[in-house]
């Protein structure tokens, strides 16, 4: 029975349908956003869906100049490193396989799919894929060191109110603590902290200002040049999975607290602060802003939220 | 030796390594053989039989000492020094010892040349490894020098 | 039996080096066969001290020549084998042999092999007596000779004159490392009249006089030139770079780590320093300077072993912080990344020899696309590219772990930060590599390259298999192999009783120390084998879906015809060789840091006398530091 | 860091978008556009003008001899055409119009076509024998020149 | 008497290092290298003087601290010392002359095409 | 019904490439205008894709001139199927005002059939879209015979 139960999360709730859903669902909301913050109707809601299925029915094209195995295999790997990330974060209080993995074990599952997209590009041999990996590494450089110092942050502060000061990077002793101390993002030393990751998640995403690494107009998409058909399908839906786990860490962060203890409402509450999360985030920043180039993404992020992520450390060591 | 063939720089210098060559080698041999009983052994006297290649270097020629010292057989007989060495200082495991263990040391008084075990033959084997060994740098760094000239 | 292994496992070498120097150059099969004999037998001997020394918790010491500690005064030379020279020895001597396998193919075209196959047992045969002697001298000695062994094989292709530069640079730089050793130990002698390893513990025990600090700093500043830590690194790259890929692998895999034995020896068992908070800061300050300095010339490198090469002495920077940590989880993490950068780096330098053995070249900028050509090699160095970048599920990922949050704990969070930057940085040089040597566009010159030959990818496979299962079963590693290692560091009073015996080590300790326990309850990476199976379930689910749910694999087309359909796009020009260069890949960080990379290019001038400048300089800086705070 | 289009973006995205509902309500083409041509056969009398303004050659005549006079067959074809108006203007019997109808999407060739067929009746025979001989006007640009040699 | 070999030896290895660190030629950049060994040779034999003492043959009764003959073990270290020493000197002087040929120079500021 | 989905997928999903073989730019700022928030032909699901390899629907707007010539047949290849070429305007029909030009190397179905011809110069962008939406029915229907 726990068996089954267990196999229930990994391919339902948590896991593989949620995700897949969930994602394209949260994907075709920011672009109906998006359109509508430009004055546009937009594309239907499902629009994620149909784009999925349309290339899953295309041909699959393998450059001669790709390296075949690791070429196809590099999104399904990326997709599913992601779903696993997913079954890890926390709905409130309901985590089915949290105890496995804690935060650091999270992020470096989310470095994967990064990683995937890379060698996926690096693999299909194409110059405009060798620019965007090169990107998209560089990308990875910025936004790692605010990320980090921030999630340093909140272990710091919740190890020194449950664990009598050793840092804990534990996602389940996170949750706990917000329940027994409200949101996270209440604490006057996370606040720095808080605008950080709301600034790391477009990056992580790959949205707009920071999507360096797959600028259609300049480099063609980048690494995903060579792409067709149902490799591209599962890259595109990695994104979009991306974004539903990168929100919905953040909302297990920063937004979480003590929940119904149903599972089923805080599922929709957690959905409902994703939107939020992903709507400031993603779809606002995307609405107004312009690509950047590679180097100004670099020097953004060693900056402005680099600092603030160091302000909210030291704060935390002040014990505020 | 006594090769009239051979073309000779400076008799000064020739006719000193005649007369010091064999005094070096009995004296090399000497203190490797008396290094369990005097200061000195393997190392010290290999050195110094080595030292009658730079003699008859220096007194004949590059060719000559090639000729006498071969490098091949020098060469090899390093390795083989140096493999008599680590099989008397094995000795000591098949004695039921330790490694380098000094076996068969009641042999003989103490003071005699043959008293020592295992110690004097292991300094025999140090001194043939030293010397061939020392004899066969020399060689190269002068077989440098030689094909330098040409 | 059991007493006599650690003398053997030593000596099976050198016989197997005298026993090579005799055999004829010609004589190919004869060689090849001592050498794996000698090779594999001093692996088996080690192998089989694992049952008395880590299973059974025994010391084991050996005398040499039986000359046994007399009135708690030990004057013959001694062996001791505890566990942690017995963890150092086990990879150690695995390293040898798959070494010596694939040398046996990779420089069959070279002259001199005879000449190789000496120096590369006596290098070894160095190293396992560095590793299991249990006397300061002796370890001066064999880490002369090692160094030794390592100039003469790294000059070994001497008819390029970068060999020849580089081996002048090492043995220069070398031997002044060296002299500051035998000067330390030379100190030491002077004070205490005796060269005994334990002895010694016991008479330094809280023990400070001016004349041990001194030759303390001195044996720090030795040991630091010889583990390559960052001021005195410069010679490293050169050499890595020359010397034949199987060397090179042992140079990062066990002559790196012998060094780091070295420390380990002497600043936690004999000088027992490691709780005074200035020498711990020392090490973690020189650590964290390693590893991120390292990393950062890495990623301006243009060769393959070069790159390589920096990243050996970045990773000895997470190992050196990891045991200045001084916490037990700091220790096993140190102990457990030098384990696994052995494998790594030896699998990645492996790679890089096959990737010369094959095209003959390793530069960056002239190789391209060779995973089509060796997929295998390809796929290797994936594996140890993963690993060293520390991505779940390989080993690297759980090491650098523990050293992260060992060293958070331990309230050092900036090492924390610049260790994970570090990991970021080497990922991004390993993407390069992958995209400038394997991925992109095969150049015409490669286009009959083929993969290399089998004996040379046996040891390449058994090396990334072990990097998987030091990933996914962290646990059972730790707990078979570091613990007690990391339990020999933190208990330095069982060490001495055992060697010198007859309660010599209750004259001075209070207490023979207990295992340190470390809580790996909330660390996540302690049971990967849990989300792999939800790697692995999800995979199948996926699987069934795109097999059932009409995928169409029909239409899958690949092709290796000349056809425009499967040409890389370019914008619609035809295809033509315009390869992503390694050089070139990382401009946007290079531009926004090029004061640091001129200043580093500036440092790193090729000059011997500046290397030597910057070796004394560092010595120099240690003697104050250590005067200062060491107290 | 500005955001200058912040404000904007809000706002708008609470009010009524600025999308056309376009395939639902066909917006009709502004005042002078210039579409689809109509041909009135009826009106025209074969003068050959439109052919010699034509600049990129869209407009083809076919004449065919009947009993009573020839069959003259006026082909557009919107695929080539430029829609500059110039054929409009120099009709002199207003016998081509542009449209402003602009949906010209076809599958086939022939769908862009716009012909137009009449009859001319022939002129009372004149006793001249030599007629000139039949100009089916397949390129204008020949006839031009055949023109211009001719002035 | 003891006290100027300590200082001759601490000069021989300033000596050695300096001549390392500040000399252009590569010759006189091995000679540094065979200084600093001398320097180190040097202390170790002064460190097992003794004014006086006898010449350490004795047998194992006799072994104590108060034993008034020379330390036997400094000599043996500084022949092996020596040893390695000698070794070092000839593998660096062949690389010498590796370099020369293959350089055609001696000058370290040529010999660096291994930078960066 | 994996079929069905992807049936309308398609009809729902279509990416454009847009291909100038040496037009005036007059369809190509037609083009762009489509998905602009007046038209916004996203919500159709149209978008203009950065890559061949993304593409369902190609749009040719320009006579083929000399030196696009190659680049265009290379970049048809390089279309997965199914695939539907649209000729956006009259050049690519029949090269238009440049017939006969020396550098041009006339009309598009030389080398390989239109499937849906827009005609037009420049073509409204509600012209363009009604196109659009026809070539969506004609990529149904080759995606049905490729099955």
């Amino acid at each position: 029975m726990e068996l089954l139960k267990r196999i229930l999360y990994i391919l339902l709730y948590p896991g593989l349908i949620y995700c897949v859903i969930g994602g394209l669902i949260l994907a075709g909301i920011d672009r109906k956003l998006l359109a509508r913050m430009q004055k546009r109707i937009g594309p239907p809601i499902l629009q994620p869906f149909y784009d999925f299925f349309k290339l899953l029915g295309k041909e699959t094209i393998v450059p001669r100049n790709a390296a075949k195995k690791a070429f196809l295999a590099a999104p399904v790997i990326g997709l599913i490193s992601l779903i696993t990330v997913s079954l890890f974060i926390p709905v409130f209080k309901f985590s089915p396989f949290s105890t496995y993995a804690d935060l650091i074990v999270v992020i470096y599952l989310l470095t994967i799919p990064a990683v995937a997209l890379i060698v996926g590009g690096s693999a299909s041999g194409s110059p405009y894929a060798g620019v965007g990996i090169s990107r998209e590494m560089v990308a990875i450089i910025s936004y790692e060191l605010p990320m980090v110092v921030s999630l340093l942050a909140i272990a710091k502060k919740v190890g020194l109110a449950l664990n009598n000061g050793v840092m804990t990077f534990s996602l389940s002793q996170i949750v706990e603590y917000q329940a027994q101390n409200g949101p996270l993002f209440t604490k006057l030393s996370i606040i720095p902290a808080f605008i950080a990751m709301l600034l790391v998640i477009p990056c992580k995403v790959g949205s707009l200002p920071f999507d360096i690494a797959e600028a259609e107009i300049e480099i063609c998409e980048g690494p995903l040049v060579e792409y067709s058909g149902a490799p591209l399908a599962i890259f595109k839906l990695n994104h979009a999975i991306k974004m539903l786990v990168m929100t919905s860490l953040f909302v297990t962060l920063f937004l979480s607290g003590a929940g119904t203890g149903i599972l089923a409402i805080d599922a929709v509450i957690q959905f409902i602060l994703m939107l939020v999360v992903m709507f400031f985030s993603i779809t606002l920043l995307k609405a107004i802003t312009a690509r950047l180039r590679v180097e100004q993404t670099l020097k953004f992020y060693w900056t402005y939220p680099t600092a603030l992520a160091i302000l909210s450390l030291i704060l935390v060591y002040f014990g505020l | 030796m006594s090769n009239k063939n051979i073309k000779v720089k400076d008799y000064i210098i020739k006719s000193a390594a005649d007369f010091f060559t064999p005094i070096g080698l009995v004296l090399g041999l000497y203190i490797i053989l008396h290094g369990h009983l005097s200061p000195g052994g393997g190392f010290q006297g290999g050195v110094i039989v080595a030292s009658a290649v730079v003699l008859i270097y220096l007194g004949y020629g590059f060719e000559v000492s090639t000729k006498t010292f071969k490098p091949n057989v020098l060469k090899k007989s390093e390795a083989i020094g140096a493999l008599m060495y680590t099989f008397f200082a094995l000795l000591g495991i098949f004695y039921a010892a330790n490694f380098c263990r000094n076996v068969f040391f009641n042999v003989g008084n103490p003071g005699d040349l043959f008293s020592s075990g295992t110690i004097f033959l292991m300094n025999a084997a140090v001194g043939y490894k030293v010397l061939t060994g020392v004899g066969f740098l020399i060689l190269l760094m002068f077989g440098l020098l030689a094909n330098k000239e040409e | 039996m059991t007493q006599h292994l650690p003398i053997l496992s030593i000596i099976t070498l050198f016989i197997g080096a005298f026993i090579v120097a005799l055999i004829k150059e010609k004589n190919e099969i004869l060689r090849n066969t001592i050498v794996l004999i000698a090779t594999f037998l001093s692996f088996i001997f080690t192998v089989m001290m694992y049952k008395p020394i880590i299973s059974e918790g025994n010391i084991l010491t050996y005398w040499m020549g039986n000359w046994e500690p007399i009135k708690d005064w030990a004057i013959g030379i001694g062996l001791e084998v505890d566990q942690l020279s017995l963890f150092f020895g086990l990879f150690i001597s695995l390293s040898i042999v798959l070494s010596a396998l694939y040398s046996f193919r990779y420089i069959e075209r070279e002259t001199g092999k005879d000449k190789y196959y000496v120096l590369f047992l006596m290098m070894s045969a160095s190293v396992m007596g560095f590793i299991f002697t249990g006397d300061l001298f002796n370890m001066y000695v064999m880490i002369e000779i090692m160094t030794f062994a390592s100039v003469a094989l790294t000059a070994f292709r001497n008819d390029r004159p970068e060999a020849v530069e580089a081996g002048f640079k090492y043995i220069a730089i070398g031997s002044i490392g060296s002299s500051l050793i035998l000067l330390a130990t030379v100190i030491i002698y002077a004070q205490f009249h005796t060269l005994n390893l334990a002895q010694l513990a016991g008479e330094l025990y809280n023990n400070y006089t001016v004349t041990t600090i001194f030759a303390l700093a001195l044996m720090i500043a030795g040991y630091a030139v010889k583990v390559f830590a960052v001021p005195t690194h410069f010679v490293a790259p050169d050499a890595y770079m020359v010397a034949p890929s199987s060397i090179s692998m042992l140079f990062s895999g066990i002559v790196n780590k012998a060094a780091v034995y070295g420390i380990l020896r002497i600043i936690y068992v004999v000088y027992q320093s490691m709780n005074l908070p200035s020498m711990q800061f020392l090490l973690i300050f020189w650590g964290t300077v390693t590893m991120f300095i390292g990393v950062t010339m890495a990623l301006a490198q243009h060769d393959f072993k070069r790159l390589l090469a920096f990243h050996s002495i970045s990773q000895i920077g997470y190992v050196i912080t990891g045991i200045g940590l001084t916490t037990a989880l700091g220790i096993t993490g140190g102990l457990y990344h030098a384990l696994n950068h052995t494998l790594f780096k030896g699998l990645l330098f492996l790679c890089a020899g096959a990737v010369f053995y094959a095209t003959g070249t390793t530069d960056l900028d002239k190789l391209g696309g060779l995973a089509k050509r060796m997929p295998q090699t390809a796929l290797i160095f994936l594996i140890g590219a993963f690993s060293i970048s520390g991505i779940p599920p390989f080993n690297g990922f759980v090491s650098k772990w523990i050293i992260y949050q060992a060293s958070y704990e331990a309230g050092y969070a900036p090492v924390t930060i610049i260790a994970l930057i570090v990991s970021v940085m080497t990922l991004a040089s390993f993407i390069k590599v992958a995209q400038s040597a394997f991925f992109g566009q095969l150049p015409k010159e490669f286009k009959n390259v083929e993969e290399v030959p089998l004996s040379m990818r046996i040891p390449m496979w058994i090396m990334a298999i072990l990097c998987i299962l030091g990933g996914i079963i962290p646990s059972t590693v730790t707990k078979y192999l570091i613990t007690p290692a990391a339990d020999a560091v933190m208990n330095s009073a069982k060490y001495v009783e055992v060697m010198m015996g007859r309660e010599f080590a209750s004259k001075f300790y209070n207490n023979l120390g207990n295992a340190p326990i470390i809580d790996y309850k909330l660390a996540g990476y302690w049971q990967p084998i849990a989300w792999l199976i939800l790697f692995g379930i999800l995979l199948l689910a996926f699987t069934l879906v795109a097999v059932l749910g009409g995928f169409n694999p029909k239409k899958f087309s690949y092709a290796d015809v000349e056809d425009a359909k499967y040409d890389v796009f370019y914008s619609g020009e035809s295809a033509e060789f315009s390869h992503v260069g390694g050089s070139d890949l990382f401009w946007g960080l290079k531009y926004q840091f090029r004061h640091y990379f001129d200043f580093m290019h500036k440092i790193h001038s090729g000059l011997v006398n500046d290397y030597a400048l910057s070796v004394v300089l560092t010595a120099a800086v240690i003697l104050l530091y250590v005067f200062t705070f060491v107290r | 860091m500005k955001f200058p289009y912040l404000k904007e973006a809000v706002k708008s995205l609470f009010s009524k978008p600025s999308t056309e509902n376009f395939p639902k309500e066909v917006k009709e083409a502004p005042e002078g556009y210039r579409g689809k041509i109509a041909f009135y056969p009826e009106k025209c009398v074969n003068c050959g003008m439109c052919i010699r303004v034509c600049a990129p050659g869209a407009i083809t005549r076919t004449i065919e001899k009947v009993e009573d006079g020839d069959k003259i067959t006026f082909q557009f074809y919107m695929g080539q055409c430029t829609f500059c108006q110039l054929c409009q203007d120099f009709c002199a019997r207003k016998a081509i119009e542009l449209t402003k109808d602009y949906l010209m999407i076809a599958e086939d060739e022939e769908d862009l076509m716009v012909r137009g067929t009449f009859i001319k009746k022939a002129p009372p025979k004149p006793p001249v024998p030599p007629a000139k001989p039949a100009t089916t006007a397949t390129n204008s640009a020949e006839n031009k020149k055949e023109e211009v040699k001719s002035e | 008497m003891l006290l100027m070999n300590y200082i001759t030896c601490i000069i021989l290895i300033v000596l050695g290092l300096y001549t390392i660190v500040s000399k252009k030629n590569l010759m006189k950049i091995v000679i540094g290298m065979g200084l600093l060994d001398y320097g180190i040779n040097l202390l170790l034999r002064s460190i097992g003087f003794k004014a006086g003492g006898t010449a350490p043959i004795f047998t194992i009764n006799e072994l104590d601290k108060s034993s008034f003959f020379v330390d036997p073990v400094p000599q043996a270290l500084t022949l092996t010392s020596i040893v390695i020493g000698a070794c070092v000197t000839a593998l660096a002087l062949a690389l010498v002359v590796m370099i020369n040929k293959h350089y055609g120079t001696l000058d370290t500021d040529k010999v660096r095409r291994l930078k960066g | 019904m994996f079929e069905k989905l992807i049936q309308k997928g398609l009809e729902k999903s279509a990416w454009l490439y847009h291909l100038n073989t040496g037009s005036c730019n007059g369809c190509d700022i037609e083009l762009v205008s489509v998905i602009t928030p007046r038209y916004d032909a996203e919500r159709f699901g149209f978008k203009i894709a950065g890559s061949p390899r993304h593409a369902d629907i190609i749009v040719v707007s320009g006579p083929i001139t000399s030196q696009s010539r190659d680049r265009l047949i290379r970049t048809l290849a390089q279309v997965p199927d199914p695939k539907v070429v649209v000729s956006l305007g009259s050049c690519p029909r029949s090269c238009n005002v440049f017939n006969g030009s020396y550098c041009v190397e006339g009309p598009l179905d030389k080398y390989t059939p239109i499937d849906v011809a827009i005609a037009g110069c420049p073509p409204k962008p509600e012209a363009i879209m009604a196109g659009l939406v026809r070539a969506v029915e004609i990529l149904k229907e080759k995606r049905r015979a490729m099955k």
